[in-house]
């Protein structure tokens, strides 16, 4: 069997590879070069899928050694169930975004060499699938890097646009200042262990004075952080996304991300062993934040890519939430509660990495038949793209959480852990620190409802809103095939969540000695371990079943139909116009996404800081109004005052310094005489 | 076999004199330089696999130097290729006139034959002298464009590296003073034989000695803040020539600081030099840093990142572990051949555009198909992002630097570096990609051109996923020299 | 089994009966305050025939979301009513939901109703929309802080545990944390069911409304379903309000017949003060202006906070 | 052997190198600039043929007609030359005035003499004097060319900070040896004769305000 787990992991990383090169080296013929590319995608995410179940089935960690090291590390690929785990969810959604990618590519033909988009397509999941394999630092380090710069050139892939090359830009500096981050952390691993051995790692925790402990937090907290896209560190995150082609944006917000929230759990949870409370606190508040303010900020764009680009923080913030929870819990000893934080996280990043790839895929697949990302010029697609509207909408449910979806799993988990820490006996901060977020989620949710009532309601419902979308048509079978595979498992894994929880046992046996299934409940429950908290004895314990709940649906609709059938007088509906006050109904009338957002924008005034310009063109007096042009706009807190006069003091810095390089040779010699007095003075 | 080392480019310089005949002249340089890589790697052979090469009283070769001889051999022998085409190109658009060709070779060569000078003398006067003499064979060729900015240009790198190795040459008599007592008039700067008593001579002296000379050979090594000259000349030099001083003969310099530094450490411990040197290489890093954010002129920026990367590989002798030194050589080799490449790269971008304003060229992947995507690779690799060789010396150096427990200073380069990153894929994507203007035609300049532009790009490549054995005995040969002291 | 089904059957049966009732009783109430004769109490019932009786016509521009909302609408509803503990501490479906559950199916139906809001392309029913999702928004941490303070205090969020603990007077029963938590969510329980001075539920000037903007366009059985869910809907936030924090008297889930018919009365009894308190506040309030709902709601989610601080801090 | 009785003499001419060098500072025309550098380069001439002559090492004749050569006939010619080719103006334009020139230049003895101070030791007779005059002669070579404008100028300061090292060459161990001392010299006639030919193009494509100040490189 590992023979056989060895044989796939070799085939998966090599058949991206080859796809890699062939598609490029195909690029003369578009069409061989995509069909070549993205099959070998798909054979990877096959061997993928295949691979990682069966390692966390089986139980046993696998190590490949290749014969190939560079100054003493040596090639080695391991994995661990928290990795196999997330070769999984890569493996799920690349596969997904492979067939989706068949149709879509092919509107490149012609315009940009898809060639290239192969290339780095291939490349881009296999930097990422060889990063979760990584056994040691260096390996991680190398395909971390490797995996910023491929995704950076799928960022600028249509880089005759100014936006996306400053979007690029931004995000490769982002990502890689972040990545400094990571790198003095792990140096700070292997100056203590001599090794850069993760292996090696696990044992020294306890080794490690507390103060170092801490300092690798915060430095891994702010490195992968910025990857993963928290509040403050997200700017790139809103520009980026909407930049690349849309099936590199699902597997960037779908699964890039989560390559950094593997990479923190490994490293928080696996290597540095029990925490500080603070540390679990610290992920909570940050958690906290970005869901919030991530949501905020996706209600008031109307560009499709950019609003879920803004989703992507807030589901970050959630993941985190229950890693945050878990973290406490861990700190106190309680293990068998930070099962459930833990649990909760990484659940989440399977359904994220499944609903905001499908919608990213629809937001793709709708740019495809509409030409345009901005949601105000859409609408009554629904009639037009029935399937690619049905799937949005499926994603637009599971990703506000709202049952019988596979967001409503997770969140309802994620709940669960923060109330426990209301109710365990962790203190009166904690106990007020885990409820109160519980409010915050409450929000999120809420918001992220609003805003997809928004989006759908404004793409898909009621009359187009330009030429565009008048003339949109369904996209290709492939694309369809793409989404309603990620469709589909947005259901399987919300009605029943104990697939899932079961592959999560062995994680959470490595990574805090707990197994799921007990405690987690049987098949077709949710269930979370009774706390006794208070003194009090807990007469139901929390469970949830989701396949009765869409049974009780299902039931009460088909009841409700028979119902209806039976008392309504007229059987038949009658087809007529909209009533619009005796007027005809234009698309001009029709509410739009400004409007529908505007409500929100007021009330969080003080988050958004909206400003407003109106111009008025009118005739002879200012009483004849001949036109009024108005313009709204949210003032970008986090740009506005940390990063703007940050990369102000930077460059008015450089500017300064560069005028010590004034050109006068006079001034240049005096360097040399005062290097040279201040040595003569102060080394000797 | 040194001897012919050093005869050959001098032969060919003399030989160059009296040709002027264009292809004739591209044919020699082609021939000869293939000769003399091909002695250097025989000479380098014979110094990793066995013994040390020595000829006389003058010329010594241990591993340190053979490394750096093959360098300059191989850029050597890769800018003589490029020189053709470039050259050809600059002919034609009436840059140059055919007659001045032959001032080109033959400076070229004489800059072959000082450098190797430096690297093959036993004696600290003599490097000296071939130090100077290296200034004075690339002022003219700094200057060869005759223009007002690189008259500029050459006027400045002759007066500031004169006036910094007059001060290397003040240092190297007061160490010949301090030694001359113990050692007798003939061994007094030879010095294989002052690291052996370096111990007998007069600490205080040899501070003094050492101060001069970092400031002296660290001018020419353009260590912050004596790098002043290096921004103007290489950007003013014809882009072959920047490839060279670039990628080798900072090295050269940088070579005279370690032999002064061997001897002091053996003297004084390693605590004196090692902090002066790692201090000045992370000063360096630290200047280069706003000048590439802020950098208009791509040769400039290219210039300042060799004043990054001759900092990182001072801060990595600094630290003078036995990983650090061999990521500082890795480095070296690294750093010579992405900055050649990335010369040969701007250079054919320039030509083509015709302009060096970074601002001003736009859409390379579109215009040059193949130098465009280059250029790309090339940034990333000198910036220092993998799967390119200098992440892998950036890394072992800086693990070394947290691995001898010196967090704040390891730190402190990583950030700058990060930072630098920033700076060097701004100019970089920002002349790569977008729309090119409608002026510039799409085209290669040419096939000579354009391979040149690839081939050492392949081994910077392959570097950073696989440091082959015989490049790993090397850098351990390289290494050990630091250690033996009295051998 | 066979008569804890029949038990819960009979709640909802309960509840079906009861909520066009309420909503009723309300009116009712609202009119003699008001000094008015005021509708019969039964009269929802009778709206609900007629717009059966009545042809259901659907605007052209509409999609199949139209159609289905009040499907889903009134199935989700059941399903919470399935759920809630009413004149028993359990239910029907008690052991597969919690109060995250409950809010989260209300969360459903919102979705699909304002959806189909949009839908018809008509300005009302966008606005209507937006500014129910706007207010929900706001409205729903707001609503789920005191359940939250009440579940852990009972260490499960179970509905039927939190009942049952209240009930048999755990820690934290009747203290400060306790009230003010109840006043919270009778703060967004008028939120929620869409009364003064939230929204108007008797209007459809376009200044004011909000709930029934989104039901403009429906007409006949559609519009029946809606109205009934609607009122079922008011009617289950309503239990809540008064079983969680109010349960006693309520039937244990193994009481006898009689312990169930003294729980029904004192539930209606309960519902019936409810109501009072309603129309009370609905008479002596005027509607207040939509940005100023969220200074509301920001008011109800601030005392959920102190409940739960002094919950914790003052032991109280 | 007769060391210690021309002890006097020798420190005798090292302080007239000094005194040279102050006369360097002071000129304000490039004449008598060029007069003193020849002055500078006759004493140091006579040093190293007094030094031969006292110690007996016969080299010190050799350095002595080298220097004769290079830098009383030679340097001084080119540098006639290029400033009768490229000044139109004869004066020097300095940028600090001549207190603050000559306050500076005491400072930098002080200074030669502070860091040198440590490393002489009691008895080392002629470096006594020569090591300290020696650092200042390059320090204020330095200075000069810091100081004062024109190119040629930068010359002249080169040249001052090369004496200085002849004169701690031989001042402290009477010489280095033969080879690489003539190598020494050919790099700087080389170098002098390029800067010369720069000097001259300079000449040819600038005028004369861009000459001064040489700034159009920057950044």
């Amino acid at each position: 069997m590992p023979v056989f787990d060895e044989l796939l992991l070799i085939v998966m990383l090599t058949s991206l590879l080859l796809g890699a090169l062939l598609s490029y080296v195909l690029h003369k013929k578009p069409r061989l070069s995509i069909f070549v590319g993205f099959t070998f995608a798909n054979l990877a995410c096959l061997a993928g899928l295949v691979l990682g179940p069966a390692i966390l089935l089986s139980k046993h960690s696998l190590d490949v050694i290749l014969p190939w090291s560079v100054f003493g590390t040596s090639l080695q690929f391991s994995l661990n169930p928290l990795a196999a785990f997330f070769i999984t969810v890569i493996s799920v959604l690349s596969l997904s975004v492979s067939v989706f990618s068949y149709g879509y590519a092919s509107a490149y033909i012609g315009k940009q060499n898809v060639g290239v988009l192969g290339l780095f397509y291939n490349l881009f999941i296999f930097s990422m699938l060889a990063l979760i394999s990584s056994s040691n630092t260096f390996m991680f380090l190398f395909f971390w890097e490797v995996m910023s710069l491929v995704s950076y050139f799928l960022v600028v892939f249509e880089h005759q646009d100014y936006e996306v090359r400053r979007a690029g830009f931004i995000y490769i500096v982002m990502t890689h200042i972040g990545t400094a981050f990571i790198a003095i952390a792990f140096f700070l691993l292997y100056k203590e262990t001599g090794s850069y051995d993760f292996a090696q790692y696990s044992s020294i925790a306890h080794n490690l004075s507390p103060t170092l402990k801490s300092v690798i937090f915060i430095l891994v907290t702010l490195g992968f952080g910025t990857k993963a896209g928290i509040v403050p560190l997200h700017i790139w995150l809103p520009k980026a996304h909407p930049a690349a082609p849309s099936n590199v944006s699902a597997l960037m917000s779908g699964v890039m991300l989560k390559t950094a929230i593997y990479g923190f759990i490994r490293i928080a949870m696996d290597v540095l062993g029990v925490g500080s409370v603070w540390w679990g606190v610290l992920i909570l508040i940050i958690g906290a934040v970005s869901a919030v303010l991530g949501v905020m900020y996706a209600l008031m764009e109307h560009d499709i890519k950019r609003l879920l680009a803004y989703h992507s923080v807030e589901n970050i913030g959630i993941i985190l939430l229950g890693i945050g929870a878990a973290l406490v819990f861990k700190s106190y000893g309680y293990n068998n509660l930070a099962l459930i934080g833990l649990t909760a996280g990484l659940f989440h990043v399977l359904n994220h990495a499944v609903f905001k790839g499908l919608l990213f895929l629809g937001a793709g697949a709708v740019h495809y038949a509409t030409h345009t990302r901005n949601i105000e010029e859409m609408g009554g697609l629904l009639k037009r793209m029935p399937w690619t509207g049905f799937f949005f909408l499926i994603g637009s449910l599971a990703i506000s959480g709202i049952p019988p979806f596979n967001g409503f799993a997770s969140e309802w988990l994620t709940f669960q852990a923060l109330l426990a820490l209301g109710s365990a006996k962790l203190g009166a901060t904690m106990n007020i620190i885990g409820p109160a977020l519980g409010a915050a989620l409450a929000l999120t949710g809420a918001l992220a409802a609003a805003c997809f009532v928004k989006a759908f309601g404004i793409m898909f419902l009621a009359i187009p809103r330009s030429v565009n979308a008048e003339k949109a048509k369904e996209v290709p079978r492939t694309m369809l095939v793409g989404m309603g595979l990620l469709a589909l498992l947005c259901l399987i894994f919300g009605v029943m969540p104990f697939i899932v929880i079961n592959l999560l046992s062995p994680v959470t046996y490595s990574l805090i000695g707990i197994e799921t299934i007990p405690l987690l409940g049987g098949y077709s429950w949710l269930n979370v371990p009774p706390i006794v908290g208070q003194g009090v004895a807990v007469i139901k314990p929390n469970s949830i079943s989701p396949p009765m709940v869409l049974a009780a649906l299902v039931l009460s609709v088909l009841l409700i139909s028979l119902f209806i059938k039976k008392f309504a007088k007229f059987s038949m509906v009658r087809i007529d116009e909209t009533w619009n006050c005796g007027t005809d109904l234009t698309s001009e009338m029709e509410y739009s996404a400004t409007s529908f957002s505007n409500p929100i924008r007021i009330m969080f005034r003080a988050i958004f800081q909206p400003t407003r310009e109106t111009k008025k063109e009118f005739v002879l007096k200012p009483y004849f109004t001949s036109r009024i042009k108005s313009q709204g706009a949210i003032k970008p807190f986090f740009e506005d005052h940390l990063y703007r006069p940050l990369l102000k003091f930077f460059l008015k810095f450089a500017d300064k310094v560069t005028a010590l390089q004034s050109g006068s040779i006079h001034l240049y010699l005096g360097y040399i005489f005062a290097t040279l007095v201040a040595l003569l003075i102060f080394a000797r | 076999m040194p001897l012919i080392l050093l005869a050959l480019p001098l032969a060919m310089a003399l030989l160059c004199l009296m040709v002027t005949d264009r292809r004739l002249l591209g044919a020699i340089s082609i021939v000869g330089l293939a000769t003399i890589v091909l002695t250097t790697v025989l000479i380098a052979r014979q110094v990793f696999t066995g013994s040390n090469v020595v000829w006389g009283q003058f010329i010594f070769i241990d591993a340190l130097s053979s490394l750096i001889l093959c360098l300059v051999g191989i850029i050597g022998f890769m800018v003589a290729l490029y020189s053709i085409g470039y050259l050809d190109h600059d002919i034609q658009e009436g840059q140059l006139s055919e007659r001045r060709l032959k001032y080109f070779y033959f400076s070229l060569y004489i800059f072959v034959f000082t450098m190797f000078l430096v690297l093959v003398s036993a004696n600290l006067g003599i490097m000296w002298v071939a130090v100077e003499g290296t200034t004075l064979a690339t002022a003219l060729l700094v200057g060869f464009y005759n223009k007002r900015n690189s008259l500029e240009a050459a006027w400045k790198y002759i007066i500031i590296c004169t006036v910094g190795i007059i001060f290397a040459l003040f240092g190297t008599i007061l160490l010949h003073y301090a030694a001359v007592s113990v050692t007798g008039e003939s061994g007094s700067l030879d010095w294989q034989t002052l690291r052996r008593v370096a111990r007998q001579l007069d600490p205080k002296l040899l501070k003094l000695a050492f101060i001069f000379v970092l400031v002296g050979y660290g001018t020419k090594a353009g260590l912050a803040p004596m790098h002043t000259w290096l921004p103007d000349a290489h950007s003013q030099a014809p882009s072959p020539i920047s490839a060279m001083l670039s990628g080798v003969l900072l090295n050269c310099a940088f070579y005279g600081i370690i032999r002064f530094h061997l001897i002091i450490t053996e003297a004084l411990g390693p605590q004196f030099s090692s902090n002066l040197i790692l201090f000045f290489g992370v000063l360096s890093i630290a200047v280069a840093l706003p000048f590439i954010l802020v950098q208009h002129d791509i040769k400039r920026l290219l210039a300042y990142s060799s004043v990054e990367h001759m900092g990182i590989i001072a801060a990595a002798v600094g630290l003078g572990s036995k990983l650090a030194l061999y990521g500082a050589f890795l480095h070296m080799i690294n750093h010579a051949l992405t900055k050649s490449s990335l010369f040969f790269i701007v250079g054919n971008v320039c030509q083509h555009y015709r302009t060096k304003r970074i601002i001003r060229i736009k859409g390379l992947v579109k215009t040059m198909p193949i130098t465009g995507p280059a250029l790309v690779i090339g940034g990333l690799a000198i910036a220092g992002s993998p799967p390119f060789s200098i992440f892998m010396s950036e890394f072992i150096i800086i693990s070394s630097g947290f691995a001898q427990g010196r967090n704040v200073v390891s730190s402190l380069i990583l950030i700058l570096i990060t930072l630098i990153f920033t700076g060097v894929i701004y100019a970089t994507s920002n002349m790569a990609l977008g729309t090119p203007p409608s002026r510039v035609k799409v085209g290669e300049q040419g096939n000579f051109a354009v391979a040149f532009v690839l081939i050492p790009l392949l081994p910077v490549a392959i570097l950073g996923v696989y440091i082959p054995a015989f490049i790993q005995t090397i850098l351990q040969q390289v290494t050990a020299v630091f250690i033996g002291g009295n051998q | 089994m066979l008569r804890e089904a029949a038990i819960s059957a009979y709640q909802i049966v309960l509840i079906l009966l009861l909520a066009p009732l309420l909503t009723g009783i309300i009116k009712k109430m609202k009119a003699l305050f008001q000094t008015r004769k005021g509708p019969n109490i039964f009269q929802p019932y009778f709206d609900l025939y007629k717009y059966l009786q009545k042809e259901s016509v659907v605007s052209e521009h509409t999609s199949w979301i139209f159609r289905v909302t009040p499907l889903i609408y009134l199935s989700s509803m059941l399903v919470v009513a399935a759920i809630v503990p009413v004149v028993v501490t359990d239910s029907l479906l008690a052991f597969t939901g919690d109060l995250i559950l409950v809010v989260y199916l209300f969360a459903l139906a919102r979705f699909f109703l304002a959806l189909a809001g949009v839908d018809a392309g008509s300005a009302f029913g966008g606005m209507g929309s937006s500014r129910e999702m706007a207010v929900s928004a706001i409205a729903e941490p707001a609503f789920m802080l005191p359940l939250f303070t009440m579940a852990v205090a009972a260490g499960t969020s179970n509905l039927t545990g939190i009942v049952q603990s209240v009930v048999n007077g755990g820690e934290g029963v009747l203290t400060v944390a306790h009230l003010m938590s109840f006043v919270a969510l009778f703060v967004v329980a008028v939120a929620e069911t869409g009364r003064i001075p939230v929204d108007n539920p008797d209007t459809h000037l376009e200044l004011t409304m909000i709930h029934e903007g989104m039901l403009l366009e429906y007409s006949g059985r559609n519009l029946a379903l809606l109205s009934f869910s609607v009122s079922i809907k008011q009617f289950l936030i309503f239990t809540l309000l008064v079983n969680i924090f109010f349960p006693w008297g309520i039937a244990l889930a193994s009481a006898g017949i009689g312990a169930l018919m003294t729980g029904t009365l004192v539930f209606i009894l309960k519902l019936i003060v409810i109501a009072m308190v309603m129309a009370v506040v609905e008479t002596s309030f005027a509607k207040a202006r939509l940005f100023k709902v969220p200074d509301l709601l920001l008011a109800s989610l601030l005392i959920g906070l102190l409940g739960l601080v002094s919950k914790f801090v003052f032991r109280g | 052997m007769g060391m210690q009785n021309y002890q006097g003499f020798v420190n005798f001419l090292i302080t007239l190198l000094l005194v040279t060098t102050f006369l360097i500072i002071l000129a304000r025309r490039l004449n008598s600039v060029i007069m003193a550098v020849i002055i500078q380069g006759l004493l140091l001439v006579a040093l190293s043929a007094t030094l031969g002559w006292t110690t007996g090492i016969h080299e010190m004749y050799i350095a002595a007609v080298l220097t004769l050569v290079v830098k009383v006939l030679i340097i001084p010619v080119v540098l006639i030359k290029a400033v009768n080719i490229v000044a139109i103006k004869r004066e020097v334009e300095s940028f600090l005035n001549m207190k603050m020139t000559l306050l500076f230049a005491v400072c930098l003895v002080f200074i030669s003499y502070l860091a040198t101070g440590q490393v002489i030791g009691k008895g080392s007779g002629l470096l006594h004097g020569a090591l300290p005059v020696a650092v200042s002669l390059m320090l204020i070579g330095l200075f000069l060319m810091i100081n004062l404008r024109f190119p040629i100028m930068q010359i002249v300061g080169l040249f001052v900070m090369e004496n200085g090292i002849f004169l701690a060459g031989i001042g402290t161990t009477i010489g280095m040896p033969l080879v690489i001392e003539l190598g020494i010299f050919m790099d700087i006639m080389v170098g002098v004769l390029i800067m010369g030919v720069l000097v001259f193009r300079i000449n040819q494509s600038f005028d004369i305000i861009d000459r001064k100040n040489l700034r159009n490189l920057r950044g």
